[in-house]
């Protein structure tokens, strides 16, 4: 479904990611994982259209992505649940889901009631300004916002970022689910334990490269990503 | 001895109380934890305690001073000093510099000595260099003292945000999510670096963090806010086990 | 090791001999050997300027505070010059509306007395009015201090009896020798350049990188920007002092609000957070200013008129190239760097075509 | 004082308090979405008035087709000052744009200079607008009348337009965060220029009502009113709407009233706007209606 | 102490052109009219084009009606394009401004139109072609005595030399020639750049005088009238020199009618030969493009040719010979009357002109000569 080539980013001269390749197949939970800094954002970024990419090639089914406008990239169903969450805090959450649905026609309504059935926290919370929300529930937001537009693939980047355990939890039962209604997934993750765990397909990108790749169940059992990512102190 | 006691702190905005009749004493030369779900209150919690906000009711005690309302600036003098939830460095400005300026309170010249050079002023400068080097050095940063700050991997960066606060002198140093956003395995690296720490500098440590590995390896006691209210307190195997804590926060562990 | 040394020395005496080379420029400028006092107005001036904009660059640029007051507190050191430095006898004349305040009306201070006198009356007022605004956040505080510096120009205006009102003070007495203006010039940015550079200047950067961070390392931020805020208004006064007396006359129209434009603008022209560069702005600006008169001149070429060149034209180029500049040199001059050996022999290089080794320098500059 | 000129000046002050508030609101929108204080309004108000002084002296309109050929022309040059000033530097610091901004400023007023001359040109009569009533003794020209409840409706529109279109909700998204913003698909080009345009609209009605009470065209006629109702704006609170259009009349009414109870503090009514101002901030540091913004730490 | 510059015969005597500098408003407040008196300059210049044999060469600098602008425009000037004469400027604030540089260069200068008394007082090198304040304000108000007011109103704009100085002159005399301290109902200052006059106009108003007397530039004139005719006054409203401009009756149209204002000048009433061939050869020149010669462009004319018939008469181009030879002058027929130098260096001319507004065109209604 996506298919990426070669790919190079650059901010000003650094170059953060260095010829990545990289294959999403449709209807598949794919995992990025990498120490910080490694590029993964970056890459994320770039096949959306917020960074351009200097070299290389962006294929979403069978379509060439690379020279897109962002705006033109999220039609062809690609969402980005960004790093960070990045809510509008200034909107309801009723506004949030409405925007993200903003290049829809029609169905919104159903949308939203699919997202509420989803996260029925946000259902009790729709008037609520997104900036009051707590962190975990801004998290619900962004994904449910993502969803909004009927994506065919979603990317969410590290959506478990400063959760509670028991919403990290949650988060990743949500993946499963939405996987499991169609929807493709591209998903960066620090803990990697827990992506692994329900990817299909795992790359392990090290300052800008793809060093190791292969479904997750093996990657899990891969002795140099238990040594770097894992965490070997099991107590 | 307690270093740091608060009693019975309400933070509330507007309408929302985000800190409840709060209660918590940490004792000198431990690692103290506080956990919760999110939007418990934990950062606003430590607000507080560094003066950014004045808490509605209670009074909060360093070394049995009361320091509520104070300035944060002058909470830190008096040896308290933080990281932030979301890396706050002076980004634009090389590693050393981020630590000279969290020397600067400690600068006894005034201004127009100091822009005009006075003896004690370049004596001042020296000392300060020459401490800040150290500091630097022990904790392994010394050879990127010139890198500027928001070019450094994020690991480092965090390290410098803790370097950066130590070299206020402080004794109790306030932790606010020091390992989001580190996979598991830089966690443990942190974890190390905090012990090591603690020991060398004879700090006090109160931190807040959801990396439950990190939380439960390190810490001698731990403290569970949920709405602002404290739902439980003790050593990690009590929390592990509390069923208002696993409720509430932990979840159940899928499995290894 | 030897070739670096000798580096460091060819340096040195070049630098030495830039500084005497331009200590007899000046020399030769103010004994009248060369130039004309055009040329000399016009040097006096950008010096005046740079004293501001690096002023205003310590607050802006440095300290990260959105200050727009510069202008009403140049307003006070050049009222302050003008009062107290016209001649007792004159003031009559001057003030033929309503007579001048006995209580001023019989002093006359010396030059020197009158520009520190200025200085200090502005920051005094800075503190003032820093107490309540410097809490207020970015585009809060600019409009707020743009506020004070208006309040301050329509007091002036209104004070007849010390400032003549409206009309102003004319017959000021001149300045003697360019030194008088490069000297306090020189003096108050070098003052600023220790400043910055010492443990003060670094709380500064901090609070402007980040003023949370900045309090919790225990940096009083009131204290800090109240210091930065009073400086950059003591050199404003300083300039504004110096202004009075170059031009012989101040009224307060001139002190309007947009006046603290220019500095704003030479600041970003020489790149913000940079001394040098500001000090460069400032010449270029005020330089600039006076060639591009040329447009403003009926222009013939072959006989014929042509008709683009009149009065106004001059400054539609002016606020032309502003907006090219400001659009896609953004940097400004100096970016946020300084002028140093390094950066002039990266320059000598390229123009000489050689190949550039080991590092790149990071962008930034034009 | 009568009762009469008291009442006469209430009329002064709350016509010339609507004014500010029309011309508020369309720098309060700007602000509002692109956190730019669009030092050039004050110039684009003063090109429509010209404008309209083209369309009817130079091209004997008449006033109705003038007005919309002014409205249209203003929208235009607000949107291309947009392209072709701020576009470039969406992603630069702010300090940049702001100076952008202060740059296109200077650009229109000696353009202007330079094109039209110094000499101030005569607004053309709009009949309609400039007839006078006299009311109880109270004389009000119809433009008096009308600018206020033309205010209060341009308000309402806007406050529709920003809370209950989609067009409102894109832009309040946009004024968060851009690059989220473009991750929803929306081209927050478009939605920025759709604020241009409501801004330079409000400007060139502003202009025409302007121009009907006070006739005179100049160049740096635009420089005033532009700051007072910058301030106005702060004063309501910069990016509220509602706060725009109260911080307007609180401006107008007390400068009428300076004048008119405190003769001896005439000279002090452009200090007027100030200190409010400053009094406001200092009590409420983001002026009367503007969100509380506290720094997350 | 004063060993001031290079003199300026260094500069012109060997070249074959003498300059003499034009320091005008061309832009900001007085732009217009500053442009109206150059054009005076101008066309006096391409009549009477040499003197001692050379070809003088006008450099016309723009003071953009700013008092700082304005030193910096006189000093370029003087020391940059050597001129060995300067005229101007509209606007006494810029002149006063520029008076001390042009006192201590020693070149002589003659101002046009700039009225107020501080501009030459004091300055052995500062002349002027035209009457004083003192004695517009005194002609202003004997007319409006002489016309039936017993009150008047004035209304000044704060800061504006000329403004403030006539308006002060004007309440002097209202007060000497009624006799009475309270004749004054009422006096507003307004600010540079207000454009809403009406709390003022209200509060003039309710005083009820006979006579408003508003001394304010062109700019400002039409706004004041205008919207005191909106309030319902409808006493006379009356100015001073600055008024006689088209930019007056464009803008405040029909509500200009019936204001009254002084002047130096009258096309149809040429006082000297001079004056008869001017306003036909400059009607000529100005086509359509003024209804009416302005008298600032009669006075600019004036000026320039005090200028050269002093050069001509120093055999040089010394500063102070010119200076010494424009007070040496005697009887010099000029377009606005006879000019002869009071010791202070102002034209003494004791005779004002009337005009007021009607069908849309200045009108002359009188002249009036007052003996001080
Ligand atoms: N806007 C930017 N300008 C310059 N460099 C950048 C920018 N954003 C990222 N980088 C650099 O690009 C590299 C890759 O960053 P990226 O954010 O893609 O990493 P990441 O793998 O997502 O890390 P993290 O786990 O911290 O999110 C890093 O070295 C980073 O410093
Ligand atoms: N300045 C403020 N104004 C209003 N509400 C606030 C403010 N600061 C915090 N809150 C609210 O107080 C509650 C506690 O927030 P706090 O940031 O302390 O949570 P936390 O425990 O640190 O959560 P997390 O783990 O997500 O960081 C939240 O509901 C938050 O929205
Ligand atoms: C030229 C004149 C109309 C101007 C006025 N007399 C003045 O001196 O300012
Ligand atoms: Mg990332
Ligand atoms: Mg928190």
């Amino acid at each position: 479904m996506l298919k990426i080539r070669n790919l190079n980013v650059h901010y000003g001269g650094i170059s953060a990611v260095k010829g990545i390749s990289l294959d999403v197949p449709e209807k598949s939970i794919v995992t990025l994982i990498g120490a910080n800094g490694a590029g993964k954002s970056t890459t994320l970024r770039s096949i959306v259209g917020l960074v351009k990419a200097s070299e290389g090639e962006i294929n979403f089914l069978g379509e060439n992505i690379t020279d897109m406008e962002t705006t033109e990239i999220v039609t062809k169903g690609i969402t980005l649940v960004p790093e960070g969450r990045r809510v509008f805090d200034n909107l309801s959450v009723l506004e949030n889901l409405k925007i993200g649905a903003y290049l829809q026609k029609e169905g919104i309504d159903e949308n939203i009631k699919m997202v509420y059935d989803l996260f029925p926290r946000l259902r009790e919370r729709s008037w609520q300004f997104a900036g009051t929300l707590s962190g975990g529930e801004q998290q619900m937001l962004a994904v449910g916002r993502a969803l909004m537009s009927k994506p065919k693939l979603i990317m969410m980047d590290e959506p478990s970022l400063g959760l509670a355990p028991l919403i990290v939890n949650g988060i990743f039962d949500i993946i499963k689910e939405i996987n499991k209604q169609g929807t493709t997934i591209l998903l960066i993750e620090q803990n990697a334990n827990k992506a692994l765990k329900i990817a299909d397909m795992g790359y392990v990108l090290e300052t800008g490269t793809i060093t190791i790749e292969g479904p997750g169940k093996e990657l899990l059992m891969d002795q140099r990503i238990k040594d770097a990512y894992l965490g070997t102190s099991k107590k | 001895m307690s270093v740091l006691k608060i009693d019975n702190v309400k933070m509330q905005f507007g309408g929302v109380i985000a800190v409840n009749n709060l209660n918590i004493d940490v004792e000198k030369g431990k690692i103290v934890a506080l956990i919760g779900p999110n939007g418990a209150g934990k950062t606003t919690a430590f607000n507080v305690i560094t003066g950014v906000y004045n808490p509605t009711s209670g009074s909060v005690f360093l070394n049995d001073k009361k320091i509520t309302s104070l300035s944060p600036d002058k909470i830190t003098k008096l040896g308290i000093a933080r990281t932030f939830q979301n890396i706050r460095l002076f980004k634009n400005l090389t590693v050393m510099d981020n630590i000279l300026i969290a020397n600067h309170l400690n600068v006894k010249s005034n201004f127009l000595s100091s822009a005009l050079r006075m003896p004690w002023y370049i004596k001042e400068e020296n000392h300060m260099r020459k401490k800040s080097e150290m500091l630097l050095d022990k904790l392994g940063l010394l050879g990127i003292k010139d890198e500027i700050a928001s070019s450094l991997p994020y690991g480092e960066q965090r390290k410098l945000e803790i370097a950066r606060a130590l070299a206020t002198d402080a004794k109790l140093l306030l932790l606010d999510e020091p390992a989001a956003g580190m996979n598991p395995h830089e966690t443990m690296e942190l974890t190390e670096f905090i012990r090591n720490i603690r020991d060398e500098f004879d700090l006090t440590v109160f931190m807040i963090e959801h990396h439950m590995n990190l939380v439960m390896e390190i810490s001698d006691k731990i403290y569970v806010l949920d709405f602002g209210q404290l739902i439980a307190e003790g050593t990690a195997d009590d929390i592990k086990n509390n069923p208002r804590v696993i409720e509430a926060y932990l979840g159940v562990e899928e499995d290894a | 090791m030897m070739i670096n040394n000798n580096r460091k020395l060819m340096r040195r005496s070049l630098t030495v001999l830039i500084i005497i080379a331009f200590a007899s420029i000046i020399i030769l400028l103010d004994t009248k050997t060369i130039g004309d006092n055009y040329v000399r107005r016009i040097l006096n001036l950008g010096a005046i300027y740079a004293i501001v904009s690096v002023s205003m660059n310590l607050v802006n640029g440095f300290t990260g505070l959105f200050s727009l007051g510069q202008a009403g507190f140049m307003a006070i050191g050049a009222f302050t010059v003008a009062v107290f430095t016209v001649p007792v006898e004159l003031r009559e004349a001057i003030f033929y509306i309503v007579p001048q305040n006995p209580l001023v009306a019989n002093i006359e201070l010396p030059f020197f007395v009158a520009l520190i006198l200025g200085g200090l009356l502005a920051a005094l007022v800075s503190i003032l009015i820093g107490m309540p605004v410097l809490r207020l956040k970015s585009d809060y505080l600019a409009i707020a201090t743009l506020g004070f510096s208006e309040i301050i120009r329509i007091i002036f205006t209104n004070m007849k009896t010390i400032t003549n009102g409206a009309l102003g003070i004319n017959r000021i007495p001149g300045i003697p020798t360019m030194w008088i203006t490069f000297g306090v010039a020189i003096v108050s940015i070098i003052f600023i350049v220790l400043l910055i550079n010492s443990s003060y200047g670094r709380a500064f950067k901090a609070i402007r990188e980040d003023d949370i961070a900045a309090e919790a390392m225990g940096i009083n931020l009131f204290k800090h920007k109240v210091i930065s805020f009073a400086i950059g208004a003591f050199f404003a006064g300083i300039g504004g002092g110096l202004l009075a007396s170059l031009l012989g006359t101040v009224d307060p129209k001139q002190f309007y609000f947009t006046m603290t434009y220019n500095f704003l603008l030479i600041i970003v022209l020489g790149g913000m957070g940079s001394v040098s560069g500001t000090i460069i702005g400032s010449f270029v600006v005020t330089a600039g200013l006076e060639y591009l008169r040329i447009f403003d001149e009926p222009l013939t070429v072959l006989g014929v008129n042509i008709p683009i060149f009149r009065a106004g034209f001059r400054m539609v180029i002016f606020s032309f190239l502003l907006m090219i500049l400001v659009l896609f040199f953004r940097q400004g001059i100096m970016g946020q760097k300084e002028l140093s050996w390094d950066m002039i022999e990266g320059w000598f290089k390229r123009r000489k075509g050689l190949p550039k080794k080991g590092k790149v320098d990071k962008g930034g500059t034009i | 004082m009568s009762f009469e000129t008291f009442m006469q000046q209430l009329a002064n002050g709350i016509s010339i308090g609507s004014l500010y508030a029309l011309i508020a609101i369309g720098y309060t929108m700007v602000y509002g979405i692109l956190r730019l204080i669009n030092f050039a309004h004050g110039d684009i108000f003063m090109m429509a008035a010209y404008f309209m002084v083209f369309s009817m002296i130079n091209f004997s309109l008449p006033w109705y087709i003038a007005i919309v050929l002014v409205i249209i022309s203003t929208v235009i040059l607000g949107v291309v000052i947009e392209r072709i000033a701020y576009k470039p530097l969406r992603d630069a610091p702010r300090m940049s744009i702001m100076i952008s901004a202060i740059g296109v400023s200077f650009f229109l007023e000696n353009l202007a200079t330079y094109l039209f001359t110094g000499v101030p040109k005569g607004f053309p009569d709009i009949p309609f607008l400039t007839q006078a009533a006299n009311i109880g003794g109270i004389s009000l020209s119809v433009a008096t009348i009308v600018t206020p409840i033309i205010t209060i409706i341009l308000l309402l529109c806007v406050l529709f337009i920003t809370n209950k279109t989609k067009i409102g909700m894109a832009m309040r998204a946009v004024s968060k965060d851009y690059e989220t913003a473009r991750l929803m698909g929306i081209k927050i080009n478009r939605v920025i220029s759709t604020t241009f345009v409501i801004g330079s609209a409000l400007a060139a009605v502003g202009a025409v009502l302007w121009g009907a009470k006070y006739p005179s065209v100049m160049p740096l006629m635009g420089v005033m009113p532009g700051l007072k109702c910058f301030v106005a704006a702060v004063l309501g609170g910069i990016g509220n709407t509602t706060g725009a259009v109260i911080g307007g009349f609180i401006l107008g009414m007390g400068e009428m009233m300076i004048v008119a109870f405190l003769p001896l503090l005439t000279g002090y009514r452009d200090a007027f706007a100030f200190i409010v101002l400053i009094i406001v901030l200092i009590v409420k540091p983001t002026g009367l209606l503007g969100e509380k913004v506290t720094d997350k730490v | 102490k004063n060993d001031s510059l290079p003199s300026s015969e260094t500069a012109s005597g060997d070249s074959d052109v003498i300059k003499i500098g034009v320091f005008e408003p061309l832009t900001g407040e007085n732009g217009g009219g500053g442009s109206q008196e150059v054009g005076g300059i101008k066309y006096a210049n391409k009549i009477y084009g040499e003197v001692l044999g050379k070809k003088v060469e006008l450099v016309i600098v723009d003071n953009k009606s700013d008092k700082g602008e304005a030193t910096t425009a006189v000093t370029r000037l003087i020391e940059k394009d050597k001129v060995v004469a300067i005229i101007g400027s509209y606007g006494s604030g810029v002149s006063i401004a520029a008076g001390d540089i042009i006192k201590q260069s020693k070149i002589p200068t003659m101002g046009a139109s700039c009225t107020n008394p501080m501009v030459t007082q004091g300055n052995e090198f500062y002349f002027r072609a035209c009457f004083l304040d003192p004695f517009q304000g005194n002609v202003m108000a004997t007319y409006a005595i002489n016309s039936g007011a017993n009150t008047a109103a004035v209304i000044m704009q704060n800061g504006d030399d000329y403004s403030i100085g006539l308006g002060n002159f004007f309440i002097k005399s209202f007060k000497e020639l009624t006799e009475d301290e309270n004749s004054i109902v009422a006096t507003s200052e307004f600010q540079v750049n207000d454009t809403d006059f009406n709390a003022i106009l209200t509060n003039i108003k309710s005083k009820n005088p006979d006579v408003i007397f508003a001394p304010s530039s062109a700019t400002t004139a039409p706004l004041i009238i205008k919207q005191a005719r909106a309030l319902g006054i409808t006493c006379p409203i009356m100015g001073g020199d600055t008024w006689e401009n088209p930019a007056v009756i464009d803008v405040a149209g029909k509500d200009a009618e019936g204001i009254v204002l002084s002047t130096f000048f009258d096309e149809n009433d040429p006082a000297t030969e001079e004056a008869k061939s001017f306003v036909e050869g400059y009607k000529k020149e100005l086509g359509d493009s003024e209804p009416i010669i302005p008298a600032v462009a009669a006075l600019g004319y004036d000026a320039y040719l005090l200028v050269l018939d002093a050069i001509e008469r120093a055999g040089s181009t010394d500063g102070t010979a010119i200076r010494d030879a424009i007070a040496a002058t005697k009887d010099f027929e000029g377009v606005t009357g006879v000019i002869n130098f009071t010791d202070e260096g102002d034209a003494d001319k004791n005779i004002a002109v009337i005009k007021t507004v009607k069908d849309g065109q200045f009108v002359y209604i009188d002249t009036v000569e007052v003996k001080q």
